[in-house]
């Protein structure tokens, strides 16, 4: 029993982590890192939950669906977020820096 | 017996479908224009005299539409509204004349024509309003379509004036919104004309009862221009002249008055108010407000500032006929104050804004001579001004008469002795104005001297202000006639102190 | 295996996942910090393994570690522009450090920043052991939805439960799923410019040979793949990853044909999963509700909704890894040319 | 108990535009014709919808045939069915004014090509999202509901990245990691709240609920990431930057519809599914913030120079209003707390969609959006300011707008439960819209200096009419009071889908 609790508060480790370098890193890669920290951690909850008391018995299927939706999704933003912060990188130079806002040239 | 609701509906549309259709019309159709404005108006009237016939015979002519729970519009035609819906709507029709005279080539008048007929609108729901949530739906509407008028030349000076009229008037709107969404709490919904709520309550939540009865009055009081919240009223004379008249003599300062009158005899009821002891309280505001106006109108040179401010005094003398509403002849007084400064009110700003278009004269200083030059335009004003003092002759007389009487049948002095200092006062602001004007010579040429050939100035400008003076004269002589506004003020009073 | 050799495994595991992260988000080298995430990536799938959720330890470690690395890599290659050296330049420790000396000339700078971070600190441990605490309970005695699925197993026509699960009992949360997927192409192609392959010309022929052998491969691999998803552990998003990867492979390696493919094309077959998926939920309104196979039919449709978004998700992922569009219409072209 | 419903037009909100960004993206579209009809074609599915729960009252719809416990069920009652209409009515605006948007700008680009792209790739994206909005509201499973959260989530940030200046891309960047942490707590949420009662379906979820320790903290985890996604005041960094530099349509979408999702996913989880979790303490935090978030939001956007900025910093303001009225539903959560919430939405929602799209279409023919020199454009474009003006009437509160109404049951709520202080906020939020709003209007009025700077091209009807209608529509919303009371408690049913607790 105590193994699956071990999971889980390695899981919840894990989001917190996630959660401070999300916080404190400037970087725009290793924000993107941390989001995908945490959603690890937040899927190792719902497994470790879908095993429900006996380790190695997966009974429940229905958190397991669950996360590999989430696995997906979480590709899927991560895929937008790197090409978002490359496209900044390019146009402006100015990748996670934010020196505020830029005097709006052209049009918006 | 009950006539249509729909009349209600009629009279409000005549004026409202106009309006919309000259807002879409392009600017150089001025004759289109001038013809839909006058026709709504003269419908309205006509559709208004069958109202007031109705009423005399006793029918009741009302509408309602549900909104949501504890909300809904309600209209309702009594004798009170009647009388303000009259005023409003006689006085729209001679205003619109007046203004298609004074805003001969100036540019977007659509607009203006559009605000105007949509105020007017709005002021004829505000007297027809049947509940307080009604009420407050067109008195905040009412805001919305003065502003424009107000800031319609456009110059920054006039946005200024806008964007003071607007901190008052909405901050007004906004307490008077919270305190009659309290009032709906403890009291359910309520309609007018049924004196006020149950006496119960005043016993449960006296205290709370006053607090909202202050904060109903600052935020009617602010377009009321009672003394504190009076300070957007001198600054919104930056606009011409036919809105500067509308907003003082039509819509927005007697919708004040007006709502001081309903908030005093049908919200609260007569009852509710001497046991709360809260007719004092509105005294005191009044004869301040009295005394301040005049006060503060000796000292103003430009014309329109002191007629601003004698308006402010003015409109108090009806606060103060309410507030002494337990005794019948002050109630009288001060309900038919509100049509006969309406006016007298108005021909005088007609006679300034005819000075000021014909002769670019603004300031008393300028008017030396100036009956010589424009006898008619300084007669009409010499009656309205006559009519300020309270001689006996005009219809100011009347209504000063009856309040003093019934300040005499309350026995308070202090009253007694305000009105007749005020009557001094505005023979001291008034008389120069008409000495300088017909004894002494004009010296120099005049700013900015247009003639409009045979007349003293335009045919459009001269008549309206010809035809109130001569109303404001009739009204003082034939006061007891059977169809003159003191006849229907009693049949008002009856139905509040039987 | 008994349990004293599984308990030590599971700590093993755990340490090593926690000690990845730490280190993965301390370290502030890039490059260091990638290649440490794609291990975190592999380490997760064996704790998914561990914890008998083999479908989604082969999606962990298809898409988490296999896909998300090489994304992260291009996004870093391409960020720090093409020199080599630059790779191991710490960007984001000079860009950290800088900030924190401004800030800290002071003393008093100083300690308010530490003050700042032991309070937010504190916060976050209150919070993390608050909700270790609600976990603590004894588990609440619902054995979640399992039972459910076991009754109703044999009307899904698939006997792998989480196949079942995800594409028929909770079909409607994979349908909106696949569309999150269509949705990432079209933004990121909408900001990218017109580039999907450039010809950088590096290609070593080793690769290109290994290339050929690889390719047709790891293509059998995933139809294999989505083929048993409805009975063992597998399926679509498993299935497209591998694909992806293969398609990932022939891009690296510049295949002259990949290069030039017109648009069209492409964009037929990323509509083309989420429309059959869409088509056959609709048409099965004709006697029963949306997404409701007919009894016997379930199996089958359920593998043709696989292989058809498999093959969606493979170019899909692809195409979120190579980050341009294809060329196609005269715009793009006249674009083309001014190199912009 | 809602009949369970076999018609399909439950479904169609979401299958329909699901098709159609599809069939948009793969025919490169670029004539207004297909994406106005699936945006046509909604509004008709909507209104079709609202007889059905006229005539039925609440309905559940169970996809795949399968019941609760295990499958999906998509619940339409009073709330979610305005909601829906409120999406369709300024969908239909938002498509057409985008059309004649980029129609415009196309005509007037300097870089070829540009626009051209902008506009292909906005109409797949724009439905995407339109479908998960009607996915949203349609949905009744938490764990659904976070998938439609992520997909409009997606498409919006990619919707507001696609003006492609970089402080666009920067601000869209920062909106997705803040959309990315509100899901992931989301996320949190929904295993605390699986884990206790194994139940996702929100009408067996109310059945089963009970205070414990678990729930709460789910309800609690989850309450965080919709205030993050609704722009809630602390939280509401992300929204002025992405929302002001987006293109002027994206800006109406993001601000008009976008942020009622999740607020409207927060009222229903506080006072339908979780309602006997909720504390008065509770309630009174979310008051506060909504206070906090009313000021902030006003006094900034008297601070801004720029347009768009100002109408984005008074979203913020309005999602402060939306937020008191929390506190004031604890005691009677009946049916006036739920109009007046809802009114508000709606009110607001078609009053800021028309807002900034005449924003926009100021920026277009002035090619800035500083405020102090936008004077005299009301010659040039009077229905846009008179749009413009109708929609600050509606923020502002004053009567005949839905705003009013709102505000009005708003304040006798307050009153009813004797929270006097909370009416304080509301009237001083009310005059701080008045003062951000008159603070645009006033230099319209004033009389042009010199020659009009705007270039004599009339404004196209597309980007003038769009604008006027809808704020027209929040305008009336007061006096269709009575229809929306109608849905409210279709035939008898109480407001909510299962009755409330």
């Amino acid at each position: 029993m105590t193994v699956l609790f071990a999971y889980k508060l390695g899981g919840l480790c894990l989001f917190f982590m996630g959660f401070t370098a999300l916080i404190l890193r400037s970087h725009p890669l290793k924000k993107i890192m941390a989001v995908n920290v945490m959603a690890a951690g937040v899927f190792l909850l719902f497994i470790a939950m879908a095993c429900h008391g006996r380790v190695g018995v997966a009974i429940d299927p229905v958190p397991q669906a669950m996360v590999l939706t989430g696995i997906v999704v979480s590709v899927s933003v991560t895929a937008l977020a790197l090409v978002l912060a490359c496209r900044i990188q390019e146009t402006s130079g100015g990748a996670g820096s934010s020196e505020g806002e830029h005097p709006p040239q052209g049009d918006s | 017996m009950n006539g249509s609701g729909w009349l209600l509906v009629l009279i409000m549309l005549s004026s409202f479908v106009p309006g919309i259709i000259i807002f879409g019309l392009p600017e150089d159709r001025v004759r289109l224009r001038t013809t839909l404005n006058l026709c709504g108006s003269l419908i309205k009237i006509g559709l208004i005299v069958v109202l007031n016939v109705g009423i005399y015979l006793g029918y009741s002519y009302e509408i309602r539409l549900p909104l949501v729970a504890g909300m809904e519009v309600y209209l309702h035609a009594d004798p009170l509204s009647a009388l303000f819906t009259t005023l409003s709507s006689v006085l729209w029709l001679l205003t619109t004349i007046y203004a298609v005279g004074y805003l001969e080539d100036s540019p977007n008048r659509s607009h203006f024509f559009g605000y105007f007929s949509l105020c007017v609108t709005v002021t004829i729901g505000i007297a027809l309003a049947g509940n307080l949530i009604t009420f407050i739906l067109f008195y905040e509407m009412l805001t919305l379509s003065t502003y424009p008028l107000i800031v319609h030349r456009g110059t920054p000076q006039s946005l200024r004036a806008g964007r003071n009229y607007l901190v008052y008037t909405l901050g007004g709107g906004a307490l008077f919104f919270l305190a009659a969404a309290w009032l709906q709490v403890l009291t359910g919904p309520m309609d007018f004309g049924s004196d006020g709520f149950a006496s119960h309550l005043v016993v449960e939540h006296g205290p709370l009862l006053s607090l909202l009865f202050v904060l109903l009055i600052a935020g009617v009081g602010v377009k009321a221009a009672l003394v504190p919240l009076h300070g957007w009223l001198p600054q919104a004379m930056i606009a011409p002249a036919p809105v500067s008249a509308l907003l003082h003599a039509v819509a927005v300062v007697k919708a004040g008055a007006f709502g001081i009158v309903r908030i005093v005899l049908d919200v609260y009821g007569l009852e509710n108010m001497i046991v709360l002891g809260l007719l004092p309280l509105l005294t005191f505001v009044a004869t301040l407000t009295i005394l301040w106006g005049s006060f503060r109108a000796l000292q103003q040179d430009d014309l329109k500032r002191r007629l601003a401010f004698s308006t402010i005094s003015q409109i108090s003398y009806i606060g103060l006929g309410i507030s002494l509403a337990d005794h019948r002849l002050a109630l009288i007084g001060g309900l038919v104050h509100l049509v006969h400064q309406g006016i007298m009110k108005i021909t005088l700003f007609f006679c300034a804004g005819n000075l000021a278009e014909t002769l670019g004269v603004h300031r008393i200083s300028e008017m030396r001579g100036i009956a010589r030059r424009m006898p008619w335009t300084m007669g009409a004003f010499t009656v309205g001004a006559l009519g300020m003092i309270g001689l006996p002759p005009t219809a100011g007389f009347v209504s000063k008469w009856f309040l003093g009487l019934g300040a005499l049948s309350a026995s308070n002095w202090v009253v007694v002795a305000v009105l007749m200092l005020s009557s001094l006062l505005n023979a001291a602001y008034f008389l120069p104005i008409l000495i300088t004007a017909w004894f002494d010579r004009p010296v120099g040429p005049w700013p900015d001297e247009k003639n409009f050939g045979r007349f003293e100035t335009r045919l459009m400008l001269l008549c309206p202000p010809l035809l109130t003076a001569a109303v404001v004269l009739l009204i003082g002589v034939l006061a007891e006639a059977q169809i003159s506004p003191l006849a229907w003020v009693r049949f008002i009073v009856e139905g509040y102190l039987p | 295996m008994n349990s004293l050799s599984l308990t030590l495994f599971d700590c093993v595991v755990l340490v090593t996942l926690l000690g990845l992260a730490w280190q993965l988000l301390a370290t502030p080298d890039l490059f260091k910090a990638m290649v440490l995430f794609m291990s975190f990536g592999l380490v997760m799938a064996l704790a998914w393994v561990r914890l008998a959720a083999p479908d989604v330890a082969l999606a962990e470690a298809a898409l988490g570690a296999g896909l998300t690395g090489p994304l992260f890599l291009s996004a870093l290659h391409r960020l720090r522009g093409t020199r080599k050296g630059e790779r191991r330049q710490q960007l984001d420790s000079i860009e950290h450090r800088g900030k924190i000396e401004k800030v800290t000339q002071r003393t008093s700078g100083r300690i308010i920043y530490l003050l700042l971070r032991i309070l937010f600190a504190g916060l976050l441990l209150t919070l993390l052991v608050h909700l270790a605490t609600i976990l603590l309970h004894v588990e609440y005695e619902n054995p979640g939805l399992g039972v459910f699925v076991a009754e109703q197993q044999e009307e899904s026509g698939v006997i792998s439960p989480v196949t079942a699960v995800l594409l028929n009992f909770r079909g409607y949360d994979t349908l909106l799923e696949i569309m999150v997927l269509f949705v990432a192409v079209v933004a990121v192609w909408s900001l990218a410019t017109v580039r999907f392959s450039e010809k950088s010309g590096q290609v070593s022929p080793i690769q290109q040979g290994v290339v050929r052998i690889l390719a047709p491969l790891m293509i059998l691999v995933a139809v294999s793949l989505i083929w048993q998803g409805t009975h063992l552990a597998g399926g679509a998003f498993q299935g497209g990853a591998v694909l992806a990867a293969a398609g990932v492979l022939m891009m690296v390696s510049e295949l002259p044909w990949l290069r030039l493919i017109p648009s069209l094309p492409v964009r037929l077959m990323l509509v083309f999963g989420p429309l059959v998926f869409l088509g056959l939920g609709v048409s099965c309104l004709a006697d029963g509700r949306f997404l409701e196979y007919p009894g016997e039919l379930a199996g089958f449709l359920i593998l043709l909704i696989e292989l058809a978004c498999g093959l969606s998700i493979g170019l899909t992922l692809a195409c979120l890894f190579v980050g341009g569009r294809p060329v196609d219409d005269l715009v793009d072209r006249g674009q083309l040319e001014e190199g912009s | 108990m809602p009949t369970v419903s076999a018609s399909f037009w439950m479904v169609l909100p979401v299958v329909l535009p699901l098709a159609g960004g599809l069939l948009c993206f793969l025919w490169r579209q670029r004539s207004l014709w297909l994406p106005l009809a699936f945006a046509l074609v909604n509004l008709i599915v909507v209104i079709r919808l609202t007889r059905l729960l006229l005539i039925q009252g609440p309905l559940h719809y169970q996809i795949g045939g399968w019941e609760t416990p295990l499958g999906i069920v998509l619940v339409l009652d009073g709330p979610a069915l305005l909601m829906l209409l409120l999406t369709a009515l300024c969908g239909a605006g938002v498509t057409c004014y985008a059309r004649g948007y980029f129609a415009y700008r196309i005509s007037a680009q300097k870089q070829p090509g540009r626009h051209e792209r902008q506009e292909r790739f906005f109409w797949p994206l724009w439905l995407m999202l339109l479908a998960a909005l009607n996915g949203l509201f349609l949905s009744g499973d938490i764990f659904n509901i976070y998938v439609t959260l992520e997909l409009l989530s997606i498409s919006a940030v990619a919707l507001a990245a696609l003006s492609g200046k970089p402080v666009a891309q920067l601000a869209s960047f920062r909106y997705l990691l803040a959309s990315l942490l509100g899901s992931l707590s989301y996320l949190l949420g929904i295993f605390f709240i699986y884990r206790s009662h194994g139940v996702l379906d929100l009408g067996l979820l109310r059945a089963v609920v009970e205070p414990g320790s678990s729930m709460t903290a789910g309800l609690v985890l989850m309450s965080c990431g919709l205030l993050l996604k609704s722009a809630a005041f602390p939280l509401h960094f992300w929204l002025p930057p992405a929302h002001a530099n987006a293109l002027a349509p994206v800006s109406a979408i993001l601000s008009g519809l976008v942020i009622k999702g999740s607020l409207y996913l927060l009222f229903r989880f506080w006072f339908d599914t979780f309602a006997s979790l909720i504390s008065p303490a509770a309630l009174n935090v979310i008051g506060m913030l909504g206070i906090l978030a009313v000021f902030w939001g006003g006094i900034l956007a008297l601070l801004q120079q720029r347009l768009k900025l100002l109408v984005a910093y008074s979203t913020v303001s309005q999602v402060g209003y939306f937020l008191i009225a929390f506190p004031l539903a604890y005691h009677d959560a009946t049916l006036s707390v739920w109009t007046a919430f809802l009114f508000m939405i709606l009110a607001h929602g078609c009053a800021k969609v028309a807002m900034f799209m005449a924003a926009g279409t100021m920026y277009l023919h002035s090619g800035h959006d500083r405020m102090r020199d936008l004077h005299g454009i009301r010659l040039v474009m009077p229905l846009t300011v008179f749009a413009y003006g109708m929609a600050g009437v509606n923020l502002m509160g004053l009567p005949p707008s839905g705003g009013f109404v709102g505000k009005w049951l708003l304040l006798t709520g307050a009153f009813d439960d004797g929270q006097w202080w909370w009416s304080v906020a509301i009237m001083a939020g009310g005059l701080l819209a008045a003062a951000y709003v008159f603070r645009v209007m006033s230099p319209l009025f004033q009389a042009p200096v010199g020659a009009s700077i705007f270039d004599g091209r009339p404004t196209p009807a597309l980007l003038e009419w769009p604008p006027l209608v809808l704020s027209l529509i929040a305008l009336l919303l007061g006096l269709f009071a009575p229809g929306i009371m109608a849905l409210l408690t279709a035939n008898g049913g109480a407001v909510i889908s299962g009755g409330l607790p």
